[in-house]
């Protein structure tokens, strides 16, 4: 029954990296991204139950806060971007 | 099953390995990076390299990432169309890779129980950690102490890189945020980050602890350590992060680590047994070599956590448009 | 099954390392080039850690009732790499924002004609 | 009681792992940003969500059960505020289309 979980999110994963490739903007890669995180979370939980070792979620956990941190980095280097780009076409 | 698994996590990690070299856009490149090391993490894991698996998942998934588009972020964003015919590097490529697949002939098969790796010193140490150590975690027996050298050499690497990054890029500090008008935006955000915080330091500390008993250790502790203190920056600006860690602390912390590896194995040689031999730490063999185990975790732990802000701080006060 | 692809992990770690070998030597942009390098790098981690693993092995913390563990000394070798590779890959990084920093271009071939010029 | 128990667990891992597929599709098949924003959200929330619920019925009363509930609890808090970090930087990069990534 896991091995159907497991194979159900590889399939997501693979969803998602088309997007990742396809685009078109960086928005959507970020988005990707973010959601192959959240996929990779669960596989790790699931595998760890599938292996009969469920003590080794600490894994999962660290992705599950440390992720986030990397979307929150990309968002303010982008928007960051943006808005020097912007100041500079007023001038 | 597992096996399937392993098949098709290599497949797509290959596929988003092409997808990096042939795309332009290096903020895209720099997401897809991202991408490839959450999709190695788990394979480590299906690898049954949990320890492993939890650095890459501290360290891809967060730092790498982070210090790629701030990299980016200071040169540029497009690559250049290569002006020449990558004709001979693929002649090169191909050729090297035929010569190696053709080597690979003769390796044993995946997952062998006879092959020549594993009949070395790895059944002593799995046979002898419970014993002579007293803690569950081989790796991180082996690491601390059958292989203390080794690591010792690791944390001066580390300490050096840290020191030939603050010599390239130097620092600044930053008296004060600018308050502009884009942080009103931020509040979300904020909120989020001052509830994340302590509990990313909290988890680090679990790591750093539980280290011999679950994955974890010195290395994945100072990273998730100098995560939380990124995000901070992150949400409430550089300025205000160099008031919690000043930078002259961190110059000091990066070295009191590496000091406190070295001072570990000389008291031990002061005790009168060789150097980086904790048995000789305390009365009884085992407790001796818990607390040699921790305190060099622990020097780990410090340097690596110091290193990595100061790579951080470093990127980001080059930033001339704001705090990143 | 097993007779036929118990070399699948080496030839995916090979073509991810002529992956990371070519970007290197083909591409001029410096920053490319450091991506290259990881590539590069995460391809001989993936290959320590495919031997470690032993057929029906689990990973290497004690526990009762468990006999077969992996091969715990390559995790030791490759998790120390992974943190050693991001100090260095940030080094490298350093370097080609000082670089851009006094040529105005990450292009190997620009700054190659620069060099020509002084 | 244990068969129930498995039983309860399979439907809430089935269903989660539905609402998972579901989300995927959506960010691969929908037309602009925005609207895969929502697709992301079915996944990080309610496809998370149900696949870590199953999870914790198989593992009973213990550490693995509150580190999961751990990650749901961070997870119901990191997902929306990514997606909106998104949104807003996206909306901002719309107004001001200057972010258009060169590849496409």
């Amino acid at each position: 029954m896991f091995i159907i979980v497991s194979i159900v999110i590889l399939v997501a994963i693979a969803l998602g990296l088309v997007r990742a490739f396809r685009g078109p903007t960086l928005f959507d890669r970020v988005l990707a991204a973010n959601m192959i995180g959240t996929l990779t979370v669960l596989m790790v939980a699931v595998l760890g139950f599938m292996t009969g070792r469920p003590e080794f979620l600490d894994i999962a956990l660290v992705y599950v806060l440390i992720s986030f941190v990397s979307t929150i980095a990309v968002l303010r280097v982008v928007t960051l971007r943006t808005g020097a780009a912007a100041a500079g076409k007023k001038e | 099953m597992e096996y399937l698994i392993d098949i098709v996590l290599l497949g797509l990690l290959m596929i988003t390995g092409f997808a990096i070299v042939r795309m332009r856009s290096l903020l895209a490149v720099a997401m897809l990076t991202s991408i490839y090391s959450l999709l190695s993490a788990s394979l480590f894991v299906v690898l049954d390299a949990v320890d492993v698996a939890l650095t890459e998942a501290a360290i891809g998934a967060g730092i790498s990432t982070i210090l790629l588009l701030a990299a980016v972020a200071l040169t540029t964003d497009e690559e250049q169309a290569p002006r020449h015919t990558p004709l001979l590097p693929l002649i090169v490529v191909i050729t090297t890779g035929a010569a190696l697949i053709y080597g690979t002939v003769d390796m044993p098969h995946y997952g062998d129980p006879a092959s020549p790796v594993h009949r070395h010193v790895a059944a002593t140490y799995l046979h002898d950690t419970p014993g002579e150590i007293g803690v569950p975690n081989v790796v991180t027996s082996v690491l601390a102490s059958y292989r203390g050298y080794d690591t010792l050499g690791e944390v001066t690497v580390i300490f050096t890189a840290g020191a030939g990054v603050l010599a390239l890029l130097g620092y600044r500090t930053r008296r004060r945020n600018s308050r502009g008008p884009g942080n009103r935006k931020l509040v979300v955000l904020r909120v989020i980050a001052k509830l994340f915080f302590p509990l990313i330091l909290l988890f680090a500390l679990y790591i750093q602890f539980h280290g011999d008993y679950g994955p974890g250790g010195g290395f994945q502790a100072g990273v998730i350590f100098a995560t939380g203190f990124i995000l901070y920056a992150l949400a409430f600006g550089l300025g205000n992060a160099q008031r919690v860690i000043p930078h002259r602390m961190l110059h000091i912390m990066m070295a009191v680590g590496v000091l406190i590896y070295a001072s570990v194995g000389i008291e031990s040689m002061l005790l009168g047994g060789k150097f980086l031999e904790y048995r000789v730490l305390a009365e009884d063999p085992v407790t001796g070599q818990h607390l040699g185990i921790m305190l060099i975790e622990l020097g780990v732990g410090i340097t690596v956590a110091a290193v990595m802000l100061i790579i951080y701080y470093g990127f980001v006060s080059q930033q001339r448009s704001g705090d990143m | 099954m097993s007779e036929l692809l118990g070399h699948y992990n080496y030839w995916i770690v090979i073509v991810l390392m002529m992956t990371g070998f070519y970007t290197v030597i083909a591409r001029p942009n410096l920053i490319k080039k450091i991506i290259g390098l990881f590539i590069f790098q995460t391809s001989v981690f993936i290959l320590f850690i495919s031997m470690a693993k032993i057929e029906g092995g689990t990973a290497p913390i004690i526990e009762a009732g468990i006999s077969v563990y992996s091969n715990p000394l390559p995790h030791v070798l490759i998790l120390t790499a992974i943190v050693v590779s991001l100090a260095t890959t940030a080094l490298g990084l350093a370097l080609v924002v000082r670089i851009r920093q006094a040529y105005g271009t990450i292009d190997e071939d620009d700054i190659q004609v620069q060099d020509e010029e002084d | 009681m244990n068969l129930v128990l498995d039983i309860l667990s399979w439907v809430c891992l089935l269903g989660g792992a539905i609402f998972l597929l579901i989300g995927a599709i959506g960010v691969l098949r929908f037309p602009d940003f925005y609207t895969r924003l929502h697709a992301v959200s079915i996944c990080d929330t309610l496809g998370a969500g149900l696949v870590l619920l199953g999870l914790m019925v198989q593992g009973g009363l213990s550490l693995v059960t509150v580190k999961l509930l751990l990650m749901f609890y961070f997870m119901i808090f990191t997902g929306p505020t990514a997606v909106h970090a998104l949104a807003e930087a996206a909306l901002q990069g719309k107004l001001k289309p200057l972010v258009n990534d060169r590849e496409s």
